[in-house]
């Protein structure tokens, strides 16, 4: 039972990894690409890790997969985030698929009330 | 057998290190520990020699872990001369130091790193594990890369990148090399791969192995066409660093060379030693003629170095070629004596040059001048160093060379005896050139000393000149008690070439 | 597998040493990396493979489970990876001095110090 | 807290009690624990653990639920040949076409407007959502925005200065909605990481 | 090697013979005190120990011309054959009375010389030194010991030769006396080793008495040549002699003593020295006499023709020991006695004319012959011995130099050439009676020359020195009994090996030999007059010396600075690449080679074995590297070598070596952070080379990678695996630890991770310096203070930092998230610690993760804030880790065990039960903080930047 | 211990691997195409996430738990990495 299960496992966080790898090289713009790789591959990571615990058994090995699935869920979004806002900070276009950039519009608006008042208004007050 | 002498030379600059870094801020300190921490090692060298010469070669098992599988460490003769030298060299470099380094350097890390140096070579002539002495290396190499570069002026930058490259391609090699080696005899130990290769079955591999610790040490050695990053970096960094780059660092390589060649590799001698035969009389050749060209103190000095580690490769070149057992010790001897004589002479000669950089207030030998004048013994003590370097009787040079000469001609290496003699007489160009321009030639009008004269204080003069005079005198010693210290050179040779000693020492009753 | 590797390490080799003769500072340190990869995986292949199996000693045993991997090798490297970090990050460094005093970083602008 | 600890000691007494260190078996004597004390709560007095409990059961459940259906909808849209607008994949290391939305110069009539999509595709509808948050602590803010960023299809991209407005990169705005977007979040994940949290 | 011989039958001396050297060699070293506290009266002080030394030696004339010889046993440096072991014969004895009388009389002359010259006592010290050198070089009984003093003869003879040292031409001069004689000096000192290796010693004695042994020998041709090329350099012979004129430069109480009376004749003493073992045969013979003659020849032509006095001398001594040279070649028992005699006669006229040219100098101010006349009337005393001297050299009766030239015509008129040696012998001396004229008479006839106005007879000092020697030639020339046998008779016998007895007299009555000289005398006075026309048509011809050896000597100069600096430039060229190129390309060449040189070698590849995964790596990595050489941007670059990094951990992850894969992983991760912290200011290098340089560096790295396959290939190990077995037999038992790897890093080879940290802390050093130790200049943009070559510290001029837009840029996602991870990083590292004995883990990877959690903490919150959290000084920190290393492996030396042998005691946890703690765990202590501060302290200061 | 019989978990590990090992390449491709910077930081970011699953599949294989230490440390370290890249981005701009 434990053997069909890790191997079940293992097998669908492979998946999500090779997921991922697609996701990475297909996707039209950063952002994208960024989401495809770090969700993917935390979902396809912490199925792998289950999968070995399983096939291990092991008291040790458990606690251990376990605490480094929290560590990737904690350390996977943040790094995500940082990647993310430092490419949009420094310019790296958007899909022109795009609908809208709020955030955009916000900056331009700050930037403007820097100068003009010390008010600030953002999109989403706005709505 | 567990022998605290042995490992002294190590614990010493060791304990500096760590004193000195713990005190990081604390600059007074430093240079008292770097100061009693190198007297300490030249003492503790000196019992090591005392030591091994009285009762032969010493062996310590580091971790009580009999060999080959722990680390062990060995003290033959040949190891304990170059302990004491560089002893020698550490203290009379770190006392110069003290009166002509920098603030900026000192506070940072100036003397620890000299000791680290220090460290490294000493770590580099006692171990007796392969492995090992490629860390020693390691710690020598990068204690002597900050030391070239500590104060970042343009020329050590430049000199740098060339020194650490080629130097970290040889540290490439030799890591290399050692991995091969333990592939094919699965030991690391160099006395237990003595045995183990001259049973291997792949003698051309063992050879072809051979190859890359001839070019790995030759280019630490700076041997032809290995030299380049040697004169394209010692004339950089400051004066005491240069001196102990010179004394030291190559010599360590020329170390590495004759013990692996002596001990290790001497399956195929008739080729090996061919080659190196060759590449010391190339070595010569290009060295001095390099020195010629020259305009700069410390640049014809560097080059010097290059055209001398040609001499005692000269040695271990024709020790593996000979038939006679008594010949072949003859030119070792040669070698070793020419590596005690040249430590303490190219040291010198380089504090010297510094001194004379700092009064003159330029290095170029051009704009150098008027010391004959205005500094008697500094000349005097130029002298020395230089007419040894140039094999002027009776200093120590000349027994240098006549030692290797005699058995060049004994050995009926014509061609590289003549070679050694004219590149002898080109050394004693190149020296009276110095001697003519920095010394006997006025200081010229447009010399930077000529119009704001250098502020020497006289206690300062004394500590520069001390070292320098203490190794003066020594030169003039190691000349008149040739003797003593040649048969000291012939037994450590005599040692080097019977493997058997040294094997047994080493392996105790595992052998 | 032992084939396999012998190339990868040739290859790094190669690619390091070509690396190094480029006409740029940059270019140099990654040949050095490259090169000093290659020793690493060089002493790790001659010293023999063993899939799988870690020199570790498992719980209340005395030795290994055989066949276990040489440790000696793997200690080596682990030396020499250390020592290569520090080389390293000594290097950049230097270069990287190198490069805002000298204000280049072709090496063929580097010969104030040898002429 | 206190609760949560006497329920991870009970787990421990059980496996030392058992004499079995399994991970099984330490659940099994976790929920053992769990469940002797949701009925001691009879003798000790209520405590809100056991609420925490359920909420954080419940509150994970959904989430992994959530992330393996948003997964799934982001392999269908990298898999599915076509989902993924061609015209970008044939542009690979060039330089990028010029976009109406690229932020430098001005760029940038259409902010704060809904635009048609550009793609042939029915699932990707990116863009850059302004999330007001009422989440006002750093953990809570933190927790959110990872928890944002873990969901596929949404990226924490900033933070307001003044901390009142999270911006998400969004991947599926459904049909082109950006308000109901912000408001699924707002209602969805926001409100249940601050029931959990407060 | 060699044993002293002591001669049969010799007198030994004691220590005595080199006293006497020695004596003169302190002497030396004092002078400049002596000069300092004696003043004026220093040179007479100075004289006292030559002059006893002359009659000490004067002592043993009567033994020596009875046959007997003297030794002093002093053994030097056995085992290389080099003795100062010291004989005195007849030859030695005559030498040592020269260069102790002579050496006497210059010192006091110097004295009046050089009076009131700032250098006075460095010249009198030079001096004293040559004396003491050629004294040992005349009485040294061992061919090395020889060479010794005759290499310290150069070089004092350089120092004096340059004493003048503002003048440029002098200093020229003075380096090409040196190398001259120092050239000649190394060829002598082959042939000398050439010698001693035929005949099996050095000690002269012992060469003698084998004398035809060595004759026959295979290298007596060597031999002969180079030793007489160290003779012929020193003793100034054609075509050697161009720098004894030069050599003029020196101050003339030199010139009279080393140049004309002692040094020059060294050459002539060797040559006289060794004749006994290698004379007589034809290479000699014919050598040494064609060379004399032709010395002679020149040397009295040239001289003829100078104008300046002491180059008159110098080129009439060059034709003098042409003579002595000529002499000594031929041989036998006239010659030689005529040689011994000619060279008294010389030493004695010659001396004393140098020193009145320099008394003529000092009293007028020039040496131009063409202005020197009439001097006589105030110089009288100084005429008087020039007078006397002249005429010796002339060759004029009663005087010695009548004696020792009719002697050397009977030489000649009995050689087997008789013609041609005898024309060349009268046509050199008539020459030479022309320059006696002219040094010696010229300049003291007829009225005096209104130039020399402030001419005066010069003080005591200055005519004595002439005068002795001068009237010395009268009387021995008077009275030649008094040296025929005790000086004359002994030297000879000395060179010939045999007794002999010497007959010297003034009178032979009227023989051919008479005649010729009657001929000189005419041809010589002949000559001097015509000698306006002869200089005139020297000058016509004159051309052909500017192709003498002095040109040659030039042309060598320059050449072999051209050679060098042609050499240097093309070796030496400055570019790394090419360094690198020759660096690598002799490794291959030479591991190549090594390799093949026995054939082809079989290599087999197997390809059987692998694994697809295993595959996939191998292309993984592959492609990486392709792409680190492929790529243009620098970062791109960086990323495909942290892949190859990776890479190679996956392989060692494959083949069970996790412990390097956790290095491998948190160094190569440390590397990129590294490249990228650095390369954040450079620009895309543009430089492509061309590709022919492509090739070429393509083919040199295909084949140093090709060699290290090979050796991979060819290096699979035999099943021999002594080491590993044993430390996995001994890893538990012994090491106290499951995890081999790390027992084998902190105990079984514990001294390796004692050395590597230690090197892991000089880098962070040298960063640290690297990065904030700047040059004045560098901070001051402005350069405002102009050339400062000192350095400052960062830290001194307080460099400004920019915290503002660091904390603004910061996200407040991060700096929470890092709030949690540090304490969980910093106790994931110390677990790592912990178990690094048993399971995979260890002081380093602990210490690197505890570095990288302070390094995140840095990306989140800034410099500032974590200098703020560290709780020490990253320095300071390696140090405390070093320390604690190195004491974990010094406890073992004060239990008497060997150093870093592992201390264990079996600690008791209630509870846990038995804990085994060590000195090996504590070892590992020390490389987790000195890790931890090693990579704090390069990377931290590298944020900043 | 590499067990003689192919069992279902050797078979699933190995497909898994041939997924990751293929999802490498794919992020490769990625890395080094670009365009800009920021897509090869999560090119590079995902590797060590790929490699990590890798190296736990791996030591499954193999039976060999202690090999999953060394995953451990690269999902610290990459994470450290990342981080670095991304501040380097704020710094520099994506223009590399
Ligand atoms: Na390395
Ligand atoms: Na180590």
């Amino acid at each position: 039972m434990s053997e069909q299960i890790s191997a079940g496992l293992l097998l669908l966080g492979s998946a999500f990894m090779l997921l991922a790898g697609i996701g990475v090289l297909r996707l039209p713009d950063l952002f994208m690409r960024l989401q495809a790789g770090t969700k993917a591959s935390t979902l396809g990571i912490a199925c792998i890790l289950l999968g070995a615990a399983v096939h291990f058994q092991d008291i040790a090995v458990t606690v251990r997969a376990v605490l480094v699935i929290g560590f990737f869920c904690m350390t996977a979004p943040v790094g995500a985030h940082m990647i993310a806002r430092a490419a949009y900070a420094a310019g790296v276009p958007l899909w022109e698929g795009s609908i809208t950039d709020e955030l955009a519009e916000y900056r331009k608006t700050s930037k403007q009330t820097e100068q003009d008042a010390p008010m600030v208004e953002s999109e989403s007050e706005k709505s | 057998m567990n022998d605290v002498v042995l490992v002294l030379p190590l614990l010493i600059p060791l304990l500096t290190v760590a004193l000195s870094l713990l005190a990081w801020r604390w600059i007074a300190f430093q240079r008292a520990v770097a100061l009693i921490g190198a007297i300490a090692l030249l003492g503790a060298s000196v019992l090591l020699f005392q030591r091994v010469y009285s009762v032969g070669t010493i062996v310590t098992q580091a971790g009580a872990w009999q060999a080959p599988y722990g680390i062990t460490l060995v003290a033959d003769l040949f190891s304990a001369i170059m302990v004491v030298l560089a002893g020698i060299a550490g203290l009379m470099v770190v006392v110069f130091s003290l009166a002509s380094v920098d603030k900026g350097r000192e506070a940072f890390g100036y003397y620890p790193l000299v000791n680290a140096l220090l460290l490294g070579v000493c770590g580099a002539f006692l171990t007796g594990d392969i492995f090992n002495l490629y860390v020693w290396f390691e710690v020598m190499l990068m204690s002597s890369f900050v030391l070239l570069a500590l104060g970042g002026e343009r020329p050590q930058l430049q000199g740098s990148i060339k020194y650490v490259t080629l130097n970290l391609v040889s540290s490439a090699i030799f890591l290399a090399a050692v991995g091969i080696l333990y592939g094919l005899t699965g030991t690391l130990n160099m006395a237990d791969l003595a045995i183990r290769l001259g049973e291997s079955d792949r003698p051309v591999l063992v050879t072809a192995v051979g190859m890359l610790f001839l070019v790995a040490f030759g280019i630490k050695a700076a041997v032809f066409p290995l030299f380049f990053w040697l004169p394209a970096s010692y004339h950089t960094p400051p004066g005491p660093v240069s001196a102990l780059f010179a004394g030291l660092l190559t010599k360590v390589g020329v170390y590495a060379l004759i013990r692996m060649f002596t001990l290790v590799f001497v399956q195929d001698n008739a080729y090996t030693h061919t080659l190196i035969l060759a590449l010391s009389g190339l070595t010569m050749l290009t060295g001095v003629l390099g020195a010629v060209a020259q305009q700069e103190f410390r640049r014809v000095l560097s080059f010097h170095i290059i055209s001398q580690i040609g001499y005692m490769t000269m040695g271990l070149g024709l020790a593996g070629l000979v038939e006679s057992t008594e010949l072949a010790t003859f030119a070792l001897a040669g070698s070793i004596f020419y590596i005690i004589h040249h430590i303490i002479v190219k040291t010198n000669l380089f504090l010297v040059s510094t001194v004379a950089g700092k009064l003159c207030g330029m290095v170029e030998l051009k704009r150098q001048g008027g010391l004959y004048l205005s500094q008697p013994l500094l000349a005097f003590l130029f002298l020395v160093p230089a007419m040894s370097l140039a094999g002027m009787p009776p200093l120590s040079g000349f027994f240098a060379k006549l030692s290797l000469i005699k058995a060049g001609l004994l050995a009926e290496q014509y061609l590289l005896v003549a070679t050694a003699l004219f590149v002898g007489l080109l050394t004693l160009f190149s020296m009276t050139k110095i001697w003519s321009e920095a010394f006997w030639k006025p200081l010229p009008e447009e010399s930077p000393a000529s119009r704001n004269p250098p502020n020497l204080s006289s206690k300062q003069m004394r500590i520069l000149l001390f070292p320098i005079g203490m190794m003066a005198l020594l030169t003039i010693t190691i000349g008149f008690c040739a003797e003593p210290v040649f048969s000291v050179a012939m037994r450590a040779a005599e040692e080097l070439l019977q493997r058997d000693g040294y094997i047994r020492a080493v392996m105790g009753e595992a052998q | 597998m032992l084939t396999l590797l012998a190339i990868v390490t040739g290859c790094l080799y190669a690619a390091g040493t070509y690396m190094m003769l480029r006409r740029s500072l940059f270019k140099l340190i990654l040949g050095l990396v490259l090169l000093s990869h290659g020793a690493n995986l060089l002493i790790f292949t001659v010293g023999g493979l063993t899939r799988g199996h870690a020199p570790v000693i498992d719980a209340g045993e005395d030795v290994p489970t055989s066949p276990w991997a040489d440790p000696v090798p793997q200690a080596l490297i682990l030396t020499a990876i250390v020592i290569g970090f520090a080389v390293l990050a000594f290097t950049l460094t230097l270069f990287h001095r190198a490069y805002q005093t000298l204000g280049s970083d072709d090496p063929d602008d580097l010969k104030l110090s040898d002429q | 807290m206190t609760m949560f600890l006497w329920n991870i000691l009970l787990a421990i007494v059980w496996g030392m009690a058992s004499g079995v260190f399994t991970v099984p078996n330490l659940i099994f004597g976790f929920l053992l624990g769990y469940f002797i004390l949701r009925y001691s709560q009879l003798f000790l007095g209520p405590s809100t653990y056991f609420l925490k409990v359920r909420q954080v059961v419940l509150f994970v459940a959904r989430y992994i639920w959530e992330l393996f259906l948003a997964n799934f909808r982001v392999a269908y849209d990298v898999l599915i040949p076509g989902a993924v607008p061609k015209q970008r994949l044939v542009k690979r290391g060039g330089p990028l076409p010029p976009s109406p939305l690229r932020r430098n110069g001005n760029l940038s009539p259409y902010s704060g407007d809904v635009r048609a999509p550009l793609a042939e595709s029915d699932y990707i509808c990116p863009g850059v959502v302004a999330v007001p948050l009422d989440a006002k602590t750093d953990i809570e803010i933190t927790l959110l925005a990872c928890l944002i960023t873990l969901t596929p299809g949404s990226v924490s991209l900033d933070l307001s200065e003044d901390r009142k407005t999270l911006f998400v990169h969004a991947m599926y705005i459904d049909n082109q909605d950006v308000e109901a977007y912000r408001r699924s979040i707002k209602e969805g994940l926001e409100r249940r990481v601050l029931e959990l949290l407060r | 090697m060699e044993r002293f011989f002591e001669l049969d039958g010799a007198q030994v001396l004691g220590p005595s013979l080199p006293l006497a050297i020695a004596s003169i060699f302190v002497l030396a070293i004092a002078a400049p005190w002596v000069n300092r506290f004696a003043g004026r009266s220093a040179g007479w002080l100075l004289a006292i120990l030559p002059f006893c030394l002359t009659a000490y030696f004067a002592s043993f004339t009567g033994a020596v011309a009875s046959g007997e010889t003297f030794q002093s046993e002093l053994i030097w440096v056995p085992t290389l054959g080099v003795n100062l072991s010291c004989s005195l014969d007849g030859l030695s004895l005559l030498f040592a009375l020269l260069i102790n009388g002579v050496g006497g009389l210059v010192l006091i002359y110097a004295g009046g010389y050089l009076e009131g010259h700032p250098l006075l006592g460095r010249f009198y010290s030079f001096l004293l030194m040559f004396m003491a050198s050629m004294l040992g070089l005349v009485l040294s009984a061992n061919l090395l010991g020889l060479f010794v003093f005759w290499e310290l003869t150069s070089l004092s003879s350089y120092l004096l030769i340059g004493f003048d040292q503002s003048r440029p031409q002098a200093r020229a001069s003075a380096l090409q006396a040196l190398l001259v004689t120092g050239g000649g000096g190394l060829a002598l000192m082959a042939g000398l080793l050439l010698l001693g290796s035929a005949g099996g010693s050095f000690e002269i004695a012992l060469l003698q008495s084998q004398a035809e042994h060595l004759r026959s020998h295979a290298l007596y041709v060597p031999a002969v040549l180079l030793i007489l090329a160290g003779a012929f350099t020193k003793s100034a012979q054609f075509p050697f002699h161009f720098w004894l004129p030069a050599a003029m430069e020196a101050p003339t109480p030199v010139s009279a003593y080393l140049h004309s009376a002692t040094m020059v004749k060294a050459g002539i003493y060797l040559i006289a020295r060794l004749s006994p073992a290698l004379g007589g045969t034809d290479l000699w013979i014919g050598t040494v006499s064609t060379v004399g003659v032709c010395t002679m020849l020149l040397g009295a032509w040239l001289a003829l023709l100078q104008t300046d006095l002491k180059r008159l001398l110098a080129y009439s001594t060059i034709s003098s020991l042409g003579t002595l040279t000529f002499l000594l070649g031929l041989g036998g028992e006239l010659a030689t006695q005529a040689a011994i005699a000619f060279l008294l006669g010389h030493a004695l006229y010659k001396g004393a004319l140098f020193l009145v040219a320099g008394s003529i100098d000092h009293s007028t101010g020039t040496r131009d012959v063409r202005v020197l006349t009439g001097l006589g009337k105030v110089m009288p005393i100084t005429a008087i011995a020039a007078g006397l001297a002249s005429l010796s050299m002339a060759g004029l009766p009663p005087l010695f130099g009548f004696i020792a030239k009719e002697l050397s015509y009977e030489v000649t008129l009995h050689s087997s050439a008789v013609l041609i040696t005898t024309a060349a012998a009268v046509t050199a001396n008539a020459f030479l009676v022309a320059v006696a004229i002219v040094v010696g008479l010229r300049p003291f006839w007829g009225s005096r020359n209104p130039d020399l106005q402030e001419a005066h007879e010069v003080t005591t000092p200055l005519w004595l020195g002439p005068v002795i020697l001068a009237s010395l030639g009268l009387v021995f020339g008077v009275f030649p009994q008094f040296i025929a046998d005790p000086l004359v008779g002994a030297a000879s016998a000395a060179v010939l090996g045999r007794d002999l007895s010497s007959h010297l007299t003034l009178w032979h009555g009227f023989t051919t030999a008479l005649g010729l000289s009657l001929i000189t005398l005419s041809a010589g006075i002949a000559s001097f007059a015509i000698r306006g026309w002869l200089v005139k048509a020297a000058a016509r011809w004159g051309g052909i010396f500017q192709w003498g050896p002095t040109r040659w000597y030039d042309w060598a100069l320059t050449a072999l600075n051209a050679v060098a600096l042609g050499m240097t430039r093309v070796l030496q060229s400055g570019y790394l690449r090419h360094y690198l190129m020759i660096t690598l390309g002799t490794m291959f060449a030479l591991a190549s080679y090594s390799l093949l040189r026995h054939g082809a070698l079989t290599i087999t590849f197997d390809w059987s074995d692998i694994r697809f995964y295993e595959a996939g790596l191998a292309a993984l990595i592959l492609f990486a590297v392709f792409a680190v050489i492929m790529v243009k941007s620098r970062l791109s670059a960086i990323m495909a070598l942290g892949v190859v990094g990776y890479g190679v951990a996956l392989v060692f992850i494959m083949y069970g070596a996790p412990d390097l894969a956790m290095t491998q992983f948190l160094v190569e991760t440390l590397t990129v952070i590294l490249f990228v912290l650095v390369f954040f200011h450079l620009p895309e290098s543009t430089i492509v080379s061309g590709s022919v340089s492509r090739v070429r560096d393509m083919i040199i790295s295909v084949g140093v990678g090709g060699v290290m396959t090979f050796f991979v290939l060819l290096s699979t190990p035999d099943s021999q695996k002594a080491l590993s077995d044993y430390f996995v037999t001994n890893s538990k038992s012994g090491g106290h630890g499951q995890n081999i790897v790390n027992v084998i890093l902190v105990d079984f080879r514990g001294l390796d991770t004692m050395g590597e940290i230690t090197v892991l802390t000089i880098a962070a050093v040298g960063v640290y310096a690297l990065l904030k130790l700047r040059r004045r200049s560098e901070l001051v943009e402005t350069g405002s203070t102009g050339e400062t070559i000192g350095l400052v510290t960062s830290a001194q001029l307080a460099i400004k930092e920019e915290p503002t837009a660091e904390s603004q840029m910061s996200s407040m996602i991060l700096c929470t998230a890092t709030r949690f991870l540090l304490p969980l990083l910093l106790l994931f590292s110390f677990f790592l610690l912990m178990r690094g004995h048993n399971e995979p883990g260890g002081g380093f990877t602990g210490g690197l993760v505890a570095a990288a959690a302070f390094v995140l903490y840095r990306f989140a919150f800034g410099v500032a804030e974590v200098n703020r959290v560290l709780p020490f000084d990253p320095r300071v920190l390696m140090g405390a880790g070093l320390l604690v290393a190195l004491c974990s492996g010094v406890l073992a030396l004060f239990a008497g065990q060997p150093l870093m042998t592992g201390l264990w005691n079996e600690l008791h946890i209630p509870g846990v039960g038995e804990v085994p703690l060590g000195t090996p765990l504590i070892f590992d202590v020390g490389v987790y903080m000195a890790v931890m501060g090693v990579t704090l302290s390069i990377i931290l200061p590298l944020a900043e930047e | 211990m590499i067990q003689e019989t192919t069992s279902i978990t050797e078979i699933a590990i190995g497909a898994g691997l041939a997924m990751i090992g293929l999802a490498l390449f794919l992020t490769f491709i990625r890395l080094m195409i670009g365009p800009t910077l920021p897509d090869r930081v999560v090119a590079l970011d995902l590797m060590g996430v790929l490699a990590v699953g890798g190296i736990a599949a791996y030591s499954a294989l193999v039976n060999e738990p202690v090999l999953m230490d060394s995953g451990t440390v690269l999902a610290l370290v990459g994470f450290l990495g990342t981080i670095g890249f991304a501040r380097y981005l704020e710094r520099r701009g994506h223009n590399e």
